[in-house]
């Protein structure tokens, strides 16, 4: 490169005249491209818009985005991780919280929220299912406006284990879930879950919700939809002193929480109930000393293949439960042993693993519409992909 | 013209429809209650009744910035500031409306040296003011918890204010017991 | 100050678990504020939504947002001028231009754009109605879904001289104008304009629209707002070698229109028809040399008490006619000799005067959401306003 | 449910529409070309007929990259790429529709020295794509002149993809004169 170095000194001073454009015109023009070439018209061409892999690869993910400056224009983004490509997005209304693909791929189901002016007069719930493949609306189902209106949570909406049954959590304050049939596209009816929040799938029948005293609210369905059993929990946790995040992650049978001063709460689920599977500390006590705890909104993810579960990490006081983490731990679910810790170039708020064998990991960096993509083994950061939404908050991995 | 009717209607029934959405939020109450050991009122309420109030005070008794995060009422608040947004920390901006329903911390007053419960009422009605954001979250509780949690958007409770979010006051309920 | 900081450095070391925020409580309880003193409740507080002063002080601006990334929850946003406080907004719908304030100034004219769905579904166009002092709207008009969607620009939207009349142009691209009748409150018809767009007032009963070929359509209408005379001039310009912005400023009986190249074409107008006044440069010959030419988006401002023009001006080529001024080229309209030159602290696309005696200068700087405000006299920048909106792009004073 | 059955009824009536909207068309490109000299198709189109075009070439024919502002064929566009947003400079990204009407540029191509005309088709029916805005303005006209300007949102117009603006693509329409 040197070398290189006087020519192209001297050749800035004998063109003082010219412009990077006309050099670039140059040089393009002695590449070997005849004059005469003329690139063919396109306007006739049969394919105007593009078409998406259905089912989505596993390593592609949305990043939802509730657009807290304008609200009433919330979006998801579909991003791959491998290339860093921005592969097209969905416009999702008022007060997004995320959407949620079906598992065979074909479908994603988005509950909207439209004001029939923007940001007032009559309210309208929807749920909007789009086609995978082109991401165009291909039905929307009518549902009651009372749609939770809150820091995105993927509580707020979700499928029961079959698929059979989308469920919205509804507050108005009054709480209860809506549900619609995703075979014959029609909402179902609402359950009313007083006292209780969200709509956690354990089973193709069967849910629970969270409540405020921290035991849990869990619901049987029939084949048509309908709620034919209810029953409440003790106390799962300490819903006082030390509350459990409201963004569990699950594996199988097992839903694991993790409470504000950074204790997994692991909860299996039977047809027998609930059962409490003793809680432990992601930090060791000097750790704990030094102030380190989990926080961000989407806090933890799970790996389900090789059975780890990776937590936001930072060190601050107990007010500090929303702050970004500034390093992720990776714990061993069955041994409960930090296995990994991974550094990170920059602040992260939610983090998701994809599903597949070889993960990706994906993190929103905190204050910003940036998506990080590491490789979890190595802990490296693979890439950063810009201008992702305006305030992404929550990440689904197909 | 069909929503402006709906708005007038809502505005002029409210009151009547009080008493209703009072039993509602008592049934919240006693499990939030039970919870969190809150005050009495534990879904603090905005505008209602005949007004008491009078002004906050002075400078010295209530010291600080309103229109700054680190303003001693905004402990846990999260939102943008409606003393940014054409409003006060207690009153909203025009043209917006107070949700009688809300989420309450409890911050203490470096004016006096007491401790207050705060009612972060949103302002509803135009899109997100934009300005002066701020997310403190002293006593902040998850959304299963909603009493004392800011992560809701309590424009969109079933009120007259079931309408998206602008801004957030920062209104005395009282001193803490 | 100096002598204080031993003392204070002491008074640290002696009480070294103190934070700042124990440290303000006692600074504040040493001030005479009794310990018992309680705050009194607000939460029974009978005002809750604070007013505005109605008509508008003349030192107020509304900054209006087209919001370019998330265009369908438009904005109009109130600054007082003078103190540099936010004083509050409209939402209104998507691709917004600008709002029209009433002579009187008691109310807000605001053509908006809904879909039923957000971004999608049913399109339908209104003319909201805000009261001036509660801002809340007051009534809604409906009007054909066809208002151009576009740049901002003031002849998108325009009252005529007595206020009796809103004209709204349309785009589909088939060109027409849209009358509104502000007395009964009704859509009054469309009048076609083939080929021209805009609806810029001239009197009462009468506007005209700017034709692709630099000619005039001419346009009378009854006293119900239907058009009853219509006429086209020759063209008032050199449309092809040097057309005029779209954004003229108006004093009296004549429209001053700026060129891309800098010349000022002024164009009078009376019941006997338009008259293409001489033309004159901003610049000099040897200004234009140097590639001095406006720029911008609202690249011309007028105060018609002084007769004075101001110019966004920078330096650039030809296609450079969007770009941002650096200056600020003042100009008596009467001895059209310039008076001025105002530096530009940040880059202005859009600059706008208030109409009172002692004005104030309005400018949106480029690529940001900032306002700033000068002293037209002394060319000072007074304050400078932040997150006013996202994208905004026009100034309207009332 | 209306807005879904309005949006398959406008694709199928399409074709059908089209007479009617060129003459629309032509009545304003009558005026254009008398004002600003445009090629005979003076609003350029978009996806109609049978495609009759290749892919654009490799590398050294049509150079740089169609997710840079700097791409020659930007050289009139105003807004985000679909390069950068799930399509390419001559697709739209997935779910969103072309406008059949847009405006044109004339702009140079390094990679065999000749000028094309450019249809900066946009792509319709999503909020902003927010990725690479690109403001280049050469051969842009004021609103009044509307075939060469670039601040319309050619998503306005009639036909059915008469719905906000997603970003703009850069198609060629051919060889300039």
């Amino acid at each position: 490169m040197k070398a290189g170095m006087p020519a192209r000194g001297l050749g800035r001073r004998v063109r003082p005249g010219v412009g990077p454009a006309v050099l670039l015109a140059a040089v393009a023009v002695c590449a070997a491209v005849p004059a005469r070439a003329v690139l063919p018209a396109e306007t006739g061409a049969t394919k105007t818009v593009e078409t998406l892999a259905s089912p989505a690869p596993r390593h592609w993910v949305w990043v939802n985005d509730v657009v807290f400056p304008h609200m009433a224009d919330g979006t998801a983004h579909l991003v791959d991780g491998d290339s860093g490509r921005y592969l097209g997005m969905l416009s999702t209304g008022a007060s997004f919280s995320h959407v949620v693909p079906s598992r065979d791929g074909k479908l994603i189901y988005s509950p909207e929220i439209y004001f029939s002016r923007g940001t007032r007069g009559t309210r309208t719930d929807v749920v909007t299912i789009y086609d995978a493949a082109t991401l165009k609306p291909v039905t929307e189902v009518p549902v009651p406006p009372k749609r939770a209106s809150s820091l995105p949570a993927l509580g707020v909406a979700g499928l029961t284990d079959d698929d059979r049954f989308l469920m919205i959590y509804n507050f108005t304050p009054a709480q209860s879930v809506s549900v619609v049939d995703t075979a014959s596209r029609q909402f179902v009816g609402e359950i009313e879950t007083p006292g209780c929040a969200f709509a956690l799938p354990t089973g193709p029948r069967s849910f629970f919700a969270m409540c405020a005293d921290a035991s849990f609210l869990a619901v049987e369905l029939d084949d048509s939809g309908r709620a034919v059993r209810q029953s409440r929990t003790e106390p799962m946790f300490d819903g006082t002193r030390d509350p459990v995040y409201e963004r569990p992650v699950r594996v199988a049978d097992t839903y694991y929480f993790l409470s504000f001063d950074g204790k997994v709460h692991p909860i299996r689920h039977s047809a027998a109930g609930f059962t409490a599977v003793d809680p432990w500390s992601l930090a060791s006590a000097a750790e704990r000393a030094q102030g380190w705890r989990p926080g961000g909104v989407q806090q933890i993810a799970v790996h389900a293949g090789s059975h780890r579960l990776y937590v936001l990490m930072h060190r601050g006081g107990r007010e500090s439960h929303k702050d970004p983490g500034r390093a992720i731990w990776v714990y061993d679910l069955g041994t409960r042993r930090r296995v990994q810790q991974i550094a990170l170039l920059h602040p992260l708020t939610s983090i998701a693993l994809s599903t597949d064998d070889q993960p990706l990991l994906f993190g929103l960096v905190a204050e910003s519409n940036v998506l990080d993509v590491y490789a979890p083994g190595s802990g490296k950061l693979l890439r950063s992909i810009k201008d992702v939404g305006t305030t992404p908050l929550l990440l689904v991995t197909p | 013209m069909k929503w402006l009717d709906r708005i007038t209607e809502q505005s002029t029934r409210a009151i009547a429809r009080r008493s209703s959405r009072r039993s509602v939020l008592s049934g919240i109450g006693t499990l939030l209650v039970g919870a969190a050991a809150l005050p009495l009122l534990p879904v603090a309420r905005g505008a209602e009744g005949p007004g008491h109030a009078q002004p906050a005070g002075g400078r010295a008794a209530d010291p600080g910035d309103p229109a700054a995060c680190d303003y001693w009422r905004h402990c846990a608040i999260d939102g943008f500031l409606c003393s940014c947004c054409g409003g006060t920390q207690s009153t909203c901006p025009p043209g917006t409306e107070m949700s009688a329903i809300t989420w309450i911390g409890t911050c203490h007053n470096p004016g006096d040296g007491k401790d207050y419960v705060i009612s972060y009422n949103d302002c509803c009605g135009k899109t997100g003011c934009g300005r002066c954001f701020c997310n403190r979250n002293e006593g902040d509780t998850p959304l299963y918890q909603p009493g004392r949690s800011n992560d809701y958007n309590w424009c969109s409770g079933s009120s007259h204010a079931n309408i998206p979010y602008h801004c957030s006051t920062a209104r005395i309920v009282g001193a803490a017991e």
